[in-house]
């Protein structure tokens, strides 16, 4: 049997990639794509409690955490869609009409 | 019939998830967008009037301890229901001058605030993480609602991004701390709960999810740019309703799941994130010229107040934060209502300040309001927002946190500068253009001028019911 | 035993800072003479630049959307589903409810035209 | 709520309800401005309706009750400090309330005929209702601190209604003079009130007055002064009257009721109120007596000389101020109180009298103007009037009233509170005190009084009386006089029941002694003192019968002689020539009373010069290197601050996140230490 810790670590280390993917990616997709590698991350790490606990409550919260993620990712592609309609780039640092 | 009796704790909830679907039926059937107004508006009542009832109803938990209904909850839904109510009202007028007036606006809206009211009741992690993302999904939609303007698309998909990637940490706080005590409801995990460095962890991430939503330095980067780019009554939705409920549901975390808990000192951790925030915000605010984003920045600058009677930490500083949100509620619908005013009459990037030089006598109903709103704002008595402040340095006097009040003191004075700009340049400055503007309509006109009667009802202390007010919020604790 | 995992939480915090400081050095440090090809990321090949030309069909990217969420809501349907004898009644209520909910949603999008590609879809109003 | 409750907060109420309405419906409507009788209507209410209460309260309230005192909420509880917006109804308040709102009400009720042309119509009657709440507050405020809000309160209305007419910067200026010479007095009187304070630990009239065994003597004396200071400013006397004379520039009817019957007497309110503080320090009454002296006489000899039909009754009504501070310092609480009731009615009538006048001057003018006749001419200058009686009777008969009963000419409301001032100075001259000094100024205000009755008489007759000058003054005027003509009822109402107040309002206070030596018993018919008596803690007056009958005849034959002398000289009309004859009779004089003792020239090069110089020099540079830098340099730095942390929001979604995993490690780092 794997120990959990094996599994946190690999929820961790994916977590981390998928944030510093959204720092330095500058595709708009990608940057959605990583946010999602991030969230699924987390649900490793939510099996792995629950099955470490002996609780479904983990479980149950995966689900609702996929289903979110599919939410987000759906709203998030449409409003790029928006976006690359207006600018022709999906590129984040050059989307800076309002700052300051 | 235990689903019923259930049902009934959740119903504000409810009655808006069902008119959100009915509406978005009627908007699939194409019916007349003054038809949806109109079932919005009433389905909104009903909930309001329902989450009054609830006001005064006994406490407790439902649905499998996942949301709590009954006292600083039940204030939670009754303020979402309250706000979106108001910002509902005023947007028809505008959403229709600008000439962005979908039907599915008001679905959105009543689906957003389902998941505001679910955020606001919630008393297990799942209910919180399901309200926060039911209404961050929604105000993602309507942050782009302004089409083939590209800051309408740019606002919201800085709006989605962020706010996914902070929901990221949201969730791994929320898996962390269910790691460590193998539990949701908040009343297991402050039972189960020591201070070990994972639950530690995982507080501190859930906290920054709970950062993000209220907009706290540094997570607040979102807010100007998303604020500025919203179609300015959903601004006022955004920065009041789905604040309101990040704000009392952070109450309930705090005062329900971890104050039991040996050796979790938040104190500290909010106290420094107050500091920031009230001094950025107002910082900035200083320097801007669009009125919009200016309140954007001052609407940061709020929530650094109100984490003033967070780190508090007692029941008076919770229910100094209830009043605030209240207070904050009904000024902050009211200048945004003005600023829409002005704004529909003429284009959308109409919220320059020097544009509002002498428009103060156009229609002088419009501008005493927006001063009213303003002066409120700037927490100057006799208006609510005086009263608001005072609760939460009070309290945090009181709980030993004199430099921390101190600082809110003097940038709340800060504060005065450019809240006073506008009233300067309303009723000090010529107009270097003539503006005709539209007559109100009676709906819009009525319901600004209510919010103006309540500010100032609320603000008076001896002879109205504020006292009542109190009274009731602090019976929560 | 969960302190076991205090290293865990510190190894994140160092990549993150660890990332962040060679961010920054490589900037610092290094020489900074963009172009543009430079500047161009590598995103597999693909320019993030897109042309008008190589759009997709919307339509593709609808039907995608779509199947994503109807997809993956049906995930609450297998626990009930494997349940369904023991859970009663009630539950099948709630999930009665819940596959309305996705339907409305499912006719909402039939109705607006979302998977009509003849014509383009539009939340029009007027 | 018991119904004294309900009726104080009536009272004080409505005013403030008809300002809030007038000011508020006026400041946002435009149709509601133009709506003058519903503004007329609702201003004149919220004053009648509040005179009927007050007459209500007064019969109910019998001499010797002892003061109600109605709280409504505690205003201020800091410390020790404890203020309640509570109101006190005893005899002295009632009489300042009755009068306030009476005179106020028909004051209202004239304004309506009065402002009715003027475009600022809703602005006028809501200053002129928050003028009466203010001057409520101040005579029935159960502490000082309220009567301190009250005075504030009264300032600036006053402040507001003599710059009315604010596009004229004369007028503003006026304004402004009068606001910073009030501001003298009140700074003394807020030093006066800490000083109280100090004493006591309260401000409630009941503590201050039940404890004053805690002052001393150095504190009686100080406190007494720093008061009186205050008054001075706001009841214009010496050092501080010249901003009233200015006042003239506002309003006519606003002259009637602020500079003449209701504010400036809040001075002697004051000291009323506070006469069992002040009988425990003489040097204090002795210095307000030789003040009021002092003010009575210069200004009635101002006034001689002037030819500014109002500009004389102000200093008229600064001469007769004088006279009361007279009687407040020798003892004379009651007279005092007494004269400013009877002045109040005979002063607002002739205000008024004076502005129907020059309500009809202005009207000549306008006319002539529209028939194309280029006339320039003063309308309040006496020297272009004459022969008004034919064509505005009413006017003339009640300014004639009034005239006589300022002039002191028995039965006439001024003969008998003049008189009994007279008789308390006469008496406090007797007394062992400073006796001499007081006799001196008892010399005084019987020199006053025959001033008083020529030059009103001299007034009366040079406007009233002979030919109509202005035809023959100003080349094209001919048949101005065809335009004369009375004003309408609104404006000649008020002056016929202020006149009928003029004339039996002396009754009240007919002094005992003149019943009791025909009937040889103790007699009561004096109805101001038994109502006075528990407030104010007069003298006694000690002389034999014989004495006070003879005083009284002197008073008259002095006061006779004047009207006889004036008839003889102005009885015709001739303001030139007989001005001329008073001129090389009295020489040297008339050249330093019209110059107005120089008072203006002397505030002129003593403190507004060098100030202005000082902050031309000094301060200007000082503000613009130091102040201004210094603010420049905080709101500069603060602002830079904003400037340099707004960029750090590039609009980059990436330099966000950045922030936002820093804000992570940030919170990170606090929770796990």
């Amino acid at each position: 049997m794997v120990e959990i810790d094996w599994y946190l670590a690999l929820s961790a280390i994916l977590f981390t990639i998928g944030a510093l993917g959204v720092l330095i990616r500058r595709n708009a997709v990608v940057v959605l794509m990583c946010i999602e590698l991030m969230l699924n991350a987390v649900n490793i790490s939510l099996v792995s409690f629950a099955s470490y606990h002996g609780d479904i409550t983990g479980q149950i919260l995966v689900f609702f955490s996929l289903s979110v993620a599919a939410a987000e990712a759906v709203v998030g592609l449409a409003i790029i869609i928006a976006i690359f309609r207006n600018n022709l780039s999906v590129d984040i640092t050059r989307i800076n009409l309002l700052r300051w | 019939m235990d689903y019923l009796y259930d049902l009934n704790t959740f119903l504000p909830a409810t009655i808006m998830a069902a008119a959100g679907l009915v509406a978005i039926l009627m908007a699939a059937y194409k019916a007349r967008i003054g038809n949806i107004f109109n079932f919005t508006i009433v389905a909104l009542v009903m909930a309001l009037a329902v989450s009054i009832r609830d006001l005064f109803g006994p406490d407790g938990t439902a649905f499998f301890d996942m949301i709590a209904y009954g006292g600083t909850a039940a204030f939670g839904a009754f303020l979402v229901t309250l706000g979106t109510l108001f910002c509902v009202v005023i947007s028809r007028d505008y959403l229709e001058a600008i000439d962005h007036h979908y039907r599915e606006v008001y679905a959105m809206i009543l689906f957003g605030s389902t998941g505001m009211v679910g955020l606001a009741v919630s008393n297990d992690l799942i209910m919180l993480f399901l309200g926060v993302e039911t209404m961050s999904i929604c105000l993602y939609v309507l942050a782009g609602l302004i089409k083939g303007e590209k800051i309408g698309a740019e606002s919201a998909l800085k709006y989605v991004l962020l706010g996914a990637f902070s929901t990221g940490f949201l969730l791994y706080g929320i898996a962390l701390i269910y790691g460590a005590t193998g539990a949701t409801s908040y009343a297991v995990v402050a039972g189960a709960a020591e201070a070990t460095p994972l639950f530690l962890a995982g507080t501190a991430l859930l906290l920054v999810g709970f950062f993000f939503k209220i907009s706290a330095v540094p997570f607040h980067m979102w807010t100007p740019d998303v604020y500025q780019g919203t179609p300015t009554t959903l601004t006022a939705y955004f920065a009041t309703a789905s604040k309101a409920a990040s704000f009392i549901a952070l109450v309930l975390v705090l005062s329900r799941m971890i104050p039991e808990i040996e050796g979790v000192e938040l104190t500290q951790l909010l106290q420094v994130i107050a500091i920031l925030t009230m001094i950025v915000g107002n910082l900035i605010a200083l320097v801007q010229d669009n009125v919009k984003r200016m309140l954007a920045y001052s609407s940061i600058a709020h929530a650094g107040y109100i984490l003033v009677g967070l780190a508090a930490g007692t029941p008076e500083g919770y229910t100094g934060v209830l009043y605030y949100l209240f207070a904050y509620t009904i000024m902050n619908i009211g200048a945004f209502g003005v600023i829409a005013y002005y704004e529909r009459n003429h284009a959308l990037d109409f919220t320059d300040v020097h544009n509002y030089a002498g428009l103060g006598y156009k229609f002088p109903v419009m501008g005493v309001l927006l001063s009213v709103f303003l002066f409120s704002l700037i927490g100057i008595p006799p208006f609510v927002g005086f009263l608001g402040k005072y609760y939460v340095f009070a309290a945090a006097v009181n709980a030993g946190l004199v430099t921390l009040a101190v600082i809110g003191v003097l940038a709340s004075a800060a504060s005065v500068f450019y809240y006073l700009r506008v009233m300067v340049y309303l009723y000090f400055r010529e107009p270097h253009k003539e503006y005709q503007l539209v007559r109100p309509g009676a709906l819009f006109k009525y319901s600004l001028i209510l919010l103006g009667i309540l500010t100032l009802w609320y603000g008076i202390e001896p002879i109205f019911p504020t006292d009542s007010l109190i009274e009731l919020i602090s019976t929560y604790y | 035993m969960l302190e076991n995992y205090i290293p865990i939480i510190v190894l994140f915090g160092i990549a993150i800072v660890l990332a962040i400081i060679l961010m920054s050095l490589s900037r610092l440090l290094g020489p900074y003479r963009p172009n543009k090809n430079k500047l161009n990321p590598y995103e597999s090949g693909m320019d993030p630049v897109g042309q008008a030309k190589e759009r997709y069909s919307i339509g593709f990217y609808l039907v995608a959307m779509e199947f994503i969420v109807f997809d993956l809501e049906v995930i609450f349907l297998y626990p009930w589903a494997v349940g369904f004898l023991d859970l009663g009644l009630e539950a099948f209520f709630a999930m009665t409810i819940f596959i309305v909910i996705l339907f409305i949603g499912l006719w909402y999008t039939l109705k607006i035209g979302t998977l009509d590609f003849s014509m383009k879809p539009t939340l029009a109003n007027r | 709520m018991d119904l004294s409750t309900a009726l104080v907060c009536l009272i004080i109420g409505l005013p403030l309800a008809g300002f809030f309405i007038n000011g508020v419906l006026g400041l946002i409507s435009s149709s509601y401005r133009e709506n003058k009788p519903l503004i007329g209507t609702i201003a004149n209410v919220a004053v009648f309706a509040p005179f009927l209460i007050a007459l209500y309260l007064f019969f109910n309230h019998s001499a010797d009750a002892s003061a109600v005192v109605v709280t409504l909420f505690t205003w201020i509880d800091v410390g020790t400090l404890t203020v309640d917006i509570a109101y006190r109804i005893d005899q002295l308040s009632l009489l300042m309330v009755l009068v306030v709102t009476g005179v106020g009400a028909f004051i209202h009720l004239y304004s309506i005929g009065y402002m009715g042309h003027d475009p600022g119509y809703w602005k006028f009657f809501a200053y002129l209702n928050l003028f009466i709440f203010a001057m409520l507050n101040l005579v029935m405020g159960n502490n000082l601190l309220l009567l301190f809000l009250g005075w504030e309160g009264v300032g600036l209305c006053s402040y507001l209604l003599i710059g009315f007419w604010y596009k004229d910067m004369a007028k503003s200026d006026a304004a402004k003079k009068a606001f910073i010479y009030n501001r003298v007095g009140d700074f003394a009187f807020l030093i006066g009130m800490f000083m109280v304070f100090q004493t006591v630990g309260s401000l409630d009239f009941d503590v201050i007055l039940g404890n004053l065994e805690a002052f001393s003597s150095e504190y009686l004396f100080w406190i007494g002064l720093l008061f009186f200071i205050g008054a001075t400013g706001k009841s214009a006397q010496i050092p501080l009257f010249v901003w009233l004379p200015d006042a003239m520039a506002g309003p006519t009817s606003v002259s009637a009721l602020i500079h003449a019957a209701t504010m400036v007497t809040s001075g002697i309110y004051l000291i009323t109120r506070l006469s069992e503080m002040y009988v425990l320090s003489p040097e204090v009454m002795l210095i307000v007596s030789v003040i009021g002296g002092l003010t009575a006489i210069v200004a009635a000899t101002i006034a001689l000389t002037q030819n500014d039909i109002k500009r004389v009754l102000a200093y008229s009504t600064v001469s007769q101020l004088g006279y009361m501070f007279l009687a407040l310092g020798a003892g004379g609480f009651t007279a005092a109180m007494f004269h400013v009731v009877t002045h109040a009615f005979f002063k607002a009538c002739l205000f008024l009298g004076s502005g129907s006048v020059i309500h009809t001057m202005e009207h000549v003018g306008e006319k002539l103007k529209k028939e194309g006749k280029e006339v320039d001419f003063d309308p309040q200058d006496i020297r272009f009037m004459g022969g008004l009686r034919k064509s505005m009777p009413s006017t003339y008969k009640t300014f004639l009233i009034a005239t006589i009963a300022i002039a002191g000419i028995p039965p006439l409301a001024g003969f008998f509170s003049k008189d009994e001032i007279l008789m308390h100075a006469f008496s406090a001259g007797l007394g062992e005190y400073a006796g001499s000094l007081y006799m001196i100024l008892w010399g005084v205000g019987i020199a006053t009084a025959f001033l008083t009755a020529f030059y009103m008489f001299r007034l009366t007759f040079s406007t009233f009386h002979g030919k109509f000058k202005l035809p023959e003054k100003v080349k094209e005027a001919s048949g101005a006089e065809s335009h004369l003509h009375e004003s309408p009822v609104s404006m000649t109402l008020p002056l016929w029941v202020l006149a009928v107040a003029s004339v039996i309002g002396g009754f009240m206070g007919i002094p005992n002694f003149v019943v009791e030596t025909f009937t040889g018993q103790t007699a009561n018919i004096n109805l101001l003192h038994p109502w006075l008596d528990t407030i104010a803690a007069d003298y006694p007056i000690v002389m034999g019968k014989a004495v006070e009958w003879l005083l009284m005849g002197l008073a008259v034959a002095i006061a006779a002689g004047a009207v006889w002398i004036a008839w003889k000289m102005y009885g015709e009309g001739r303001v030139e020539e007989s001005d001329a004859v008073v001129t090389a009779k009295t020489g040297v004089f008339y050249k330093v009373w019209q110059e107005k003792y120089n008072f203006d020239e002397f505030y002129e090069a003593l403190v507004v010069r060098p100030v202005v110089r000082f902050s031309d020099r000094v301060l200007a540079v000082f503000d613009m290197k130091v102040v201004d830098g210094f603010v420049n340099a905080v709101g500069g730095t603060v602002r830079l601050f904003g400037s340099l942390i707004r960029y750090v929001q590039s609009g980059v979604i990436s330099s966000y996140a950045l922030y936002l995993v820093i804000g992570v490690i940030l919170v990170m780092a606090m929770m796990l230490s």
